[in-house]
């Protein structure tokens, strides 16, 4: 026996600490771990629906291990692009303007 | 029979292939090519003689194209077998010549396999009876005149006149593809039999022989496309024999012999064939008399003779059939072969082929001197010479075509004949006397020439030049070689069969026919000219042609400029095709360039849109997602 | 043991596994001790508690806790001081979970295996911790060679392991060890050989021993540790040989099933296990350190592929005799 | 309350707390040990929630490979020890963020607690088993599960093309970097200057500036 509404809360509270974290980090490695909480409380939510009894489909784990692969797609990419990203710039700020530009520029650690 | 008829075709095909492979071994090459060539003589002797006249021979079964039948058969009748034995006969001489000529080139085994694939195209557009095996056969005389022209690649001259022969000869070939096409579509054969007597369409049939005389002017250098003739004599002396006394030139009157029966009813294209052929033959006959080279002269008169033979077909009425057109290719093969290799001879004696270089040096050479003098009467058309009898057979058969209601058509033939009759006695007595007078003799009388004209002379010389430089170079290398006895039998036999080859033309149907007044006319016509000459240069003292003002004089030997009008040509092709190309890739491509320059202004644009800064952009939009998440909210309750 | 009290029962079994973790890795330390020395025509440690050195490594726990605890003045303090745990504990956990015998296992955990795999791949977490916490670029270097090292091995081993589960039918590992029959030997045999592999790369053990390179990077993430701290990475490491020796013998070798296995089976695991601790030792000392490149490429080019076959391979199996 | 809604409450509150940390702490590589913390700790609520295969699947991706390619990354990137200002947005925006947080947090609340209000789950007999939710995966999602399969593919490939690009460009940057008189063939205007300075010296041998 355990009550619904507890996880339920933990979940909005996990989504809310991580919109946080997604708008007060300029860290780009910093506002994807923002972004994992997101994607944690939407798994706890998910699992939380699945263990109302009479869930069909056993819907809720199932689609909860579908989410984590995705994360784990998700985190490869956005990782891999995050690396480039500080080879080009020599750094992960997002505060900063980025360059869209199509031509390579010099690498950052020899910028001033 | 038939075998005979297939042999002719392949024996020179595969001594091309063998003389190829060993064009390393100089003795197999030259063995295979002269064995083969007299073997393939004797052939065409026997079928002009074999009892049976006509055939219709299979060769490699026919196409399957449908509706149109090509049968690619063979057809032997006693013009086909007369002209192959005739060329046979021209090429085994110029392959027995080449063999002392080309004494110390390298390369003379390619140069053996390309005459015999040449005479392979020769006799297979001979022996053909089907259009597009005569194509064929057209084609690889095309092929191996560039290959004989430019025989001496290092030579930039050669090449050049390598590349003009091929390119001029190939554009008027578009008109002999298109006449081929018109004719066969006609006809829904290919099949010569088939096409004349077929009934049809008359705009087809225009088309069709408007397109083939296009095609033989370009090949047999008529006027306009005549200038590339006089360039190919950088090729040496053999390959200008082979190509202007039996073959590729001459190949367009077989041609049209062949189709005489189509032309005879159509008029739009005999006209035409008349007026390219009437001019041709004054304008080539006048720049003749003006040339500093011997080649270069007998090339243009070859054009002259060619225009002759031709105009005996435009001019001709329908009932005489082609007999004096192919009688004059018969005749003209003979001397003009001789007078090729006469001049070879003389040139390897002389060290050039500029008649500077070869004033007088005719004189002491004996059977050389009797064998020129044979040829240049034969050319002029002295009695009882083969020239004579073929000459008149064509002035004889335009002016019964002029009376026999021929119309302007013919008249202007004939006219035109009687004119170059006059010319060609010109330029051949001056050619004589330029040769056969010592050099000595010029020297007694210095003020008769003045330094002017003199200066003149060398700087025509200088600037046309001698045109055989490949020979000069090789006398200045090896030396002045005596003939070898096979070299000079060559030559007096072509001598020989210039005096009796009248014999020959007896069995062509209308070969020979002299009219008696036309042959007085002519005979005075070349007695005045020949007498205008030798009084106007003082005995052969001087040359008739310095008497030519200089300013008409020197571009005359250049050939008016023509070279450059077809430089003009190829330019103006050239900018239209650049236009084209610039339309396509400026306008036509400009569409599809724009699209992509306006999508990739688009996405300039969405990214300085998108050049927001991130933590900035990722606070508005989740503002804005829960603002709307709030409002939603707010809604649902 | 079910007739006592559950908590008394957990307290029992947590003890157990307590001294099972503390023990073993001593047994195996000191085998490796005494083989390496016999293989290369040593002695070993023979001073030590007299006979034949046994207390050897007893006597190099003293002095390890005798050393005074550094931390380095730059280093991050917390995250410094808790690597050693953060890398202890995923093993401790681990063995809590493996059988020995149906009956003498820590805890009976419906999906073993996924959490034995779970757990040792947080392991790599304390070697990273360690490597960025020291301030030391030898450190650093260390760390993330471990970390591209197990990350990498992680893909076949979890292939290997899911072979023999689908072979089994089932996530437990009492119930696989119960399955085996003797013919898995062959038809796992490729599975069996990734597995190994893949665990000594996941124990950087030799040749997979680039993260500590003594002779490159002095020695890696634990350059700057001393005393117990050194000692507790020492211990996981040995644990980490026990509890990979434990889970090839249940996995592959059939756990406790041989003569008597009623009342000997807790015996055989353990024979098997200390069997396989022998050779991952023997392969210590028959080869040679690899490069960093080559490690990549078997781990991509050789094992993932072979993994992927075996697991076909089973597939085919399992379907053909249910 | 029940056991379990205790032992929730505890492992909850790890989770939140740690998750906390995870976003205000100055330290990169604090942030995401306290993500693993936090990560972990939600594994052990899906076991109290008596999912224990999300559980351990969660241990397994997340704790096991995500959390180590995150930390991979901060290393990377060349994470500092010690507290960091420059981690963190402007203050205002950092304001902005926790109001919103915490707006998405009583959004959140306000629609789940009424929708879980005296929602129980009886976990002494679990309605999805490990078997269960592998018959659901293989039979009723099996499509998705394909689909998953290919994404995971591409995102392979992806992350591998991603940083392949970057690899030969850097190659072009450090061969351009072997000749520091031509540093870069987009920077033509220096690049010419730099060029006519050195034809000037070379063709100027007697000047003695070369010698």
């Amino acid at each position: 026996m355990i009550h619904l509404s507890l996880p339920a809360a933990l979940a909005a509270l996990l989504a809310g600490l991580g919109v946080y974290g997604v708008l007060a980090r300029r860290n780009a490695v910093l506002v994807l771990i923002g972004v994992e909480l997101i994607l944690n409380a939407a798994n706890l939510l998910l699992v939380t629906a699945g263990s109302r009894p009479g869930a069909p489909l056993s819907a809720g784990p199932v689609i909860t291990l579908f989410v984590i692969t995705i994360a784990a797609a998700e985190i490869t990419v956005a990782l891999a692009i995050i690396l480039v990203m500080f080879r080009r710039t020599g750094h992960i700020d997002l505060t900063a303007v980025p360059d869209l530009s199509d031509e390579p520029e010099p690498a950052g650690e020899g910028a001033p | 029979m038939s075998w005979i008829v297939r042999m002719i075709v392949v024996l020179p095909a595969l001594a091309a292939l063998i003389g190829l492979l060993a064009r390393r071994r100089r003795a197999v090459a030259a063995g295979v090519a002269v064995s083969v060539s007299a073997y393939v003589a004797v052939l065409g002797l026997i079928q002009w003689v074999a009892p049976s006249r006509s055939a219709d021979i299979d060769t490699i079964g026919g196409l399957p194209l449908g509706d149109l039948s090509v049968p690619l058969h063979l057809l032997s009748d006693r013009v086909s077998g007369l002209v192959s034995f005739v060329v046979a006969l021209v090429v085994l001489g110029i392959q027995v010549f080449t063999v002392w000529y080309l004494r110390d080139d390298a390369r003379y085994g390619q140069f053996a396999a390309t005459v015999s694939l040449f005479a392979t195209g020769m006799l297979l557009l001979v022996q053909s009876g089907d259009l597009v095996l005569m194509l064929v056969g057209w084609e690889i005389m095309g092929w191996c005149s560039w290959l004989l022209i430019g025989h001496d690649s290092e030579r930039a001259a050669a090449r050049r006149a390598a590349y003009k022969a091929f390119l001029v000869t190939r554009v008027a070939d578009i008109g002999m593809v298109v006449g081929i096409v018109a004719l066969s579509v006609r006809a829904r054969s290919t099949d010569l039999m088939a096409v004349l007597t077929a009934t049809g369409d008359g705009t087809l049939l225009t088309v069709g022989l408007v397109g083939v005389v296009i095609g033989v002017a370009g090949k047999s250098g008529l006027v306009p496309f005549h200038d590339w003739l006089p360039d190919a004599m950088e090729g040496p002396t053999p390959a200008s024999a082979l190509i202007h006394a039996a073959t590729m030139v001459a190949a367009g009157t077989y041609v049209i012999a062949r189709l005489f029966t189509l032309y005879a009813e159509n008029d739009t294209a005999r006209t035409l064939l008349a007026v390219l052929a009437a001019v041709t033959m004054v304008y080539a006959a006048l720049l003749a008399l003006a040339q500093t080279d011997l080649k270069r002269m007998l090339a243009y008169s070859t054009l002259s003779q060619i225009a002759i033979m031709l105009s005996a077909l435009a001019a001709a009425p329908a009932e005489l059939g082609p007999g004096a057109g192919i009688s004059h290719l018969l005749g003209h093969a003979f001397f003009k072969a001789l007078l090729f290799l006469g001049a070879g001879w003389l040139s390897v004696l002389a060290g050039g082929t500029a008649i500077v270089a070869l004033r007088g040096r005719l004189r002491p050479t004996g059977a050389l001197r009797w064998s020129m003098g044979i040829g240049l009467a034969a050319l002029a058309g002295v009695p009882p010479l083969v020239g004579f009898f073929t000459k008149d057979t064509v002035i004889d058969a335009a002016l019964e075509g002029a009376t026999g209601g021929g119309g302007l058509r013919a008249w202007l033939v004939v006219v035109a004949l009687f004119v170059t009759v006059v010319l060609t006695a010109a330029y051949c007595t001056r050619a004589w006397l330029l040769l056969d007078t010592p050099v000595a003799a010029t020297g007694e009388l210095p003020d008769t020439a003045p330094a002017v004209v003199a200066e003149e002379d060398v700087a025509v010389v200088t600037t046309a030049d001698s045109a055989d430089d490949a020979e000069v170079e090789r006398v200045h290398a090896h030396g002045h070689a005596t003939i070898t006895l096979s070299a000079a039998l060559v030559v007096s036999v072509l001598a020989a069969l210039t005096v009796v080859g009248t014999l020959f033309l007896a069995s062509l149907r209308g070969g020979v026919h002299v009219g008696l007044l036309s042959a007085l006319l002519s005979l005075l016509l070349l007695a005045g000219g020949a007498y205008a000459v030798w009084f106007l240069s003082d005995r052969g003292r001087v040359d008739v042609a310095e008497r030519i003002p200089g300013r008409v004089r020197e571009p005359a030997v250049r050939g008016f400029g023509v070279d450059t009008a077809y430089v003009a040509v190829g330019r103006a092709v050239t900018t239209v095709a650049r236009l084209v190309v610039a339309l396509d890739r400026d306008v036509v491509d400009a569409y599809p360039r724009g699209t992509a320059v306006v999508a990739r202004a688009a996405g300039r644009a969405g990214e300085r849109g998108h050049r927001g800064v991130p933590s900035l952009s990722l606070l508005s939009l989740l503002v804005g997602v829960v603002l709307v998440a709030v409002l939603g909210v707010t809604a649902w309750r | 043991m079910s007739g006592l009290p559950p908590w008394l029962e957990v307290v029992v079994r947590a003890v157990a596994v307590l001294a099972a973790f503390l023990v073993l890795p001593l047994l195996v330390g000191q085998t490796e001790h005494k083989v390496m020395a016999h293989m290369q025509g040593r002695l070993g440690p023979m001073y030590a508690g007299g006979f034949h050195g046994w207390a050897q490594l007893v006597a190099d726990g003293v002095k390890f806790v005798q050393k005074e605890d550094i931390t380095p003045a730059k280093a991050d303090r917390w995250a410094f001081r808790l690597a050693p745990f953060v890398a202890l504990i995923p093993y401790l956990m681990a063995l809590a979970v493996i059988p020995l015998s149906p009956t003498v296992v820590g805890a009976d955990v419906d999906a073993s295996v996924v959490l034995v795999l779970a757990v040792i791949g947080v392991g790599v977490i304390g070697t990273l911790m360690a490597g960025w916490a020291s301030a030391n670029k030898y450190s650093l270097l260390g760390a993330m060679r471990a970390a591209a090292q197990l990350v990498s091995y992680e893909l076949p081993m979890v292939l290997a392991v899911a072979s023999v589960a689908l072979a089994a039918g089932s996530l437990s590992l009492v119930s696989i060890a119960e399955a085996w029959k003797p013919w898995w030997l062959l038809w796992q045999l490729p599975g069996a050989i990734v597995f190994l592999v893949a665990a000594l790369a996941e124990l950087q053990r030799p040749p997979f021993d680039m993260p500590l390179a003594d002779s490159e990077i002095v020695f890696g993430a634990f350059t700057e540790y001393t005393g117990l701290r050194f000692a507790f990475f020492l211990l996981a490491e040995y644990a980490g040989i026990v509890v990979m020796s434990l889970l090839f013998a249940v996995l592959y070798l059939g756990g406790w099933s041989g003569p008597f296995e009623q009342w000997l089976g807790w015996l055989w695991t353990l024979l098997k296990g200390f069997l396989v601790a022998v050779v991952v030792i023997w392969l210590r000392v028959s080869w040679p350190r690899m490069r960093e490149d080559q490690l990549q490429r078997l781990a991509w080019v050789w094992l993932v592929p072979i993994a992927l076959l075996q697991l076909a391979l089973t597939a085919v199996g399992v379907v053909m005799t249910s | 309350m029940t056991t379990r809604d205790i032992v929730f409450v505890a492992v909850g509150a790890v989770t939140a707390l740690s998750a906390l940390l995870s976003v205000t702490t100055k330290h990169v590589v604090h942030a995401a040990l306290w993500l693993l913390v936090s990560l972990g700790s939600l594994a052990g609520a899906y076991l109290v929630l008596g999912q224990e295969l999300v559980g351990l699947v969660q241990l397994l991706v997340y704790v096991g490979a995500i959390v180590v390619l995150v930390l991979f990354a901060l290393m990377l990137t060349r994470a500092p020890i010690g507290p960091h200002a420059e981690i963190d947005t402007p203050r205002w925006q950092r304001v902005a963020g926790a109001v919103l947080g915490g707006a998405t947090t009583a959004l959140l609340a306000s629609l789940l607690l009424p929708l879980f209000a005296g929602a129980t789950a009886d976990l002494d007999r679990p309605s999805t088993t490990t078997p269960q939710i592998a018959q659901a995966i293989f039979g009723t999602w099996v499509w998705p599960f394909e689909l998953l399969s290919v994404l995971l593919l591409v995102a392979l490939v992806g992350a591998f093309a991603v940083s392949r690009i970057v690899l030969q460009r850097d190659g072009a940057d450090r061969h351009d970097a072997d000749h520091p008189d031509h540093p870069d063939h987009h920077d033509s205007h220096d690049d010419g200057d730099r060029t006519a300075a050195t034809t000037a010296v070379t063709s100027e041998p007697g000047t003695g500036r070369v010698g």
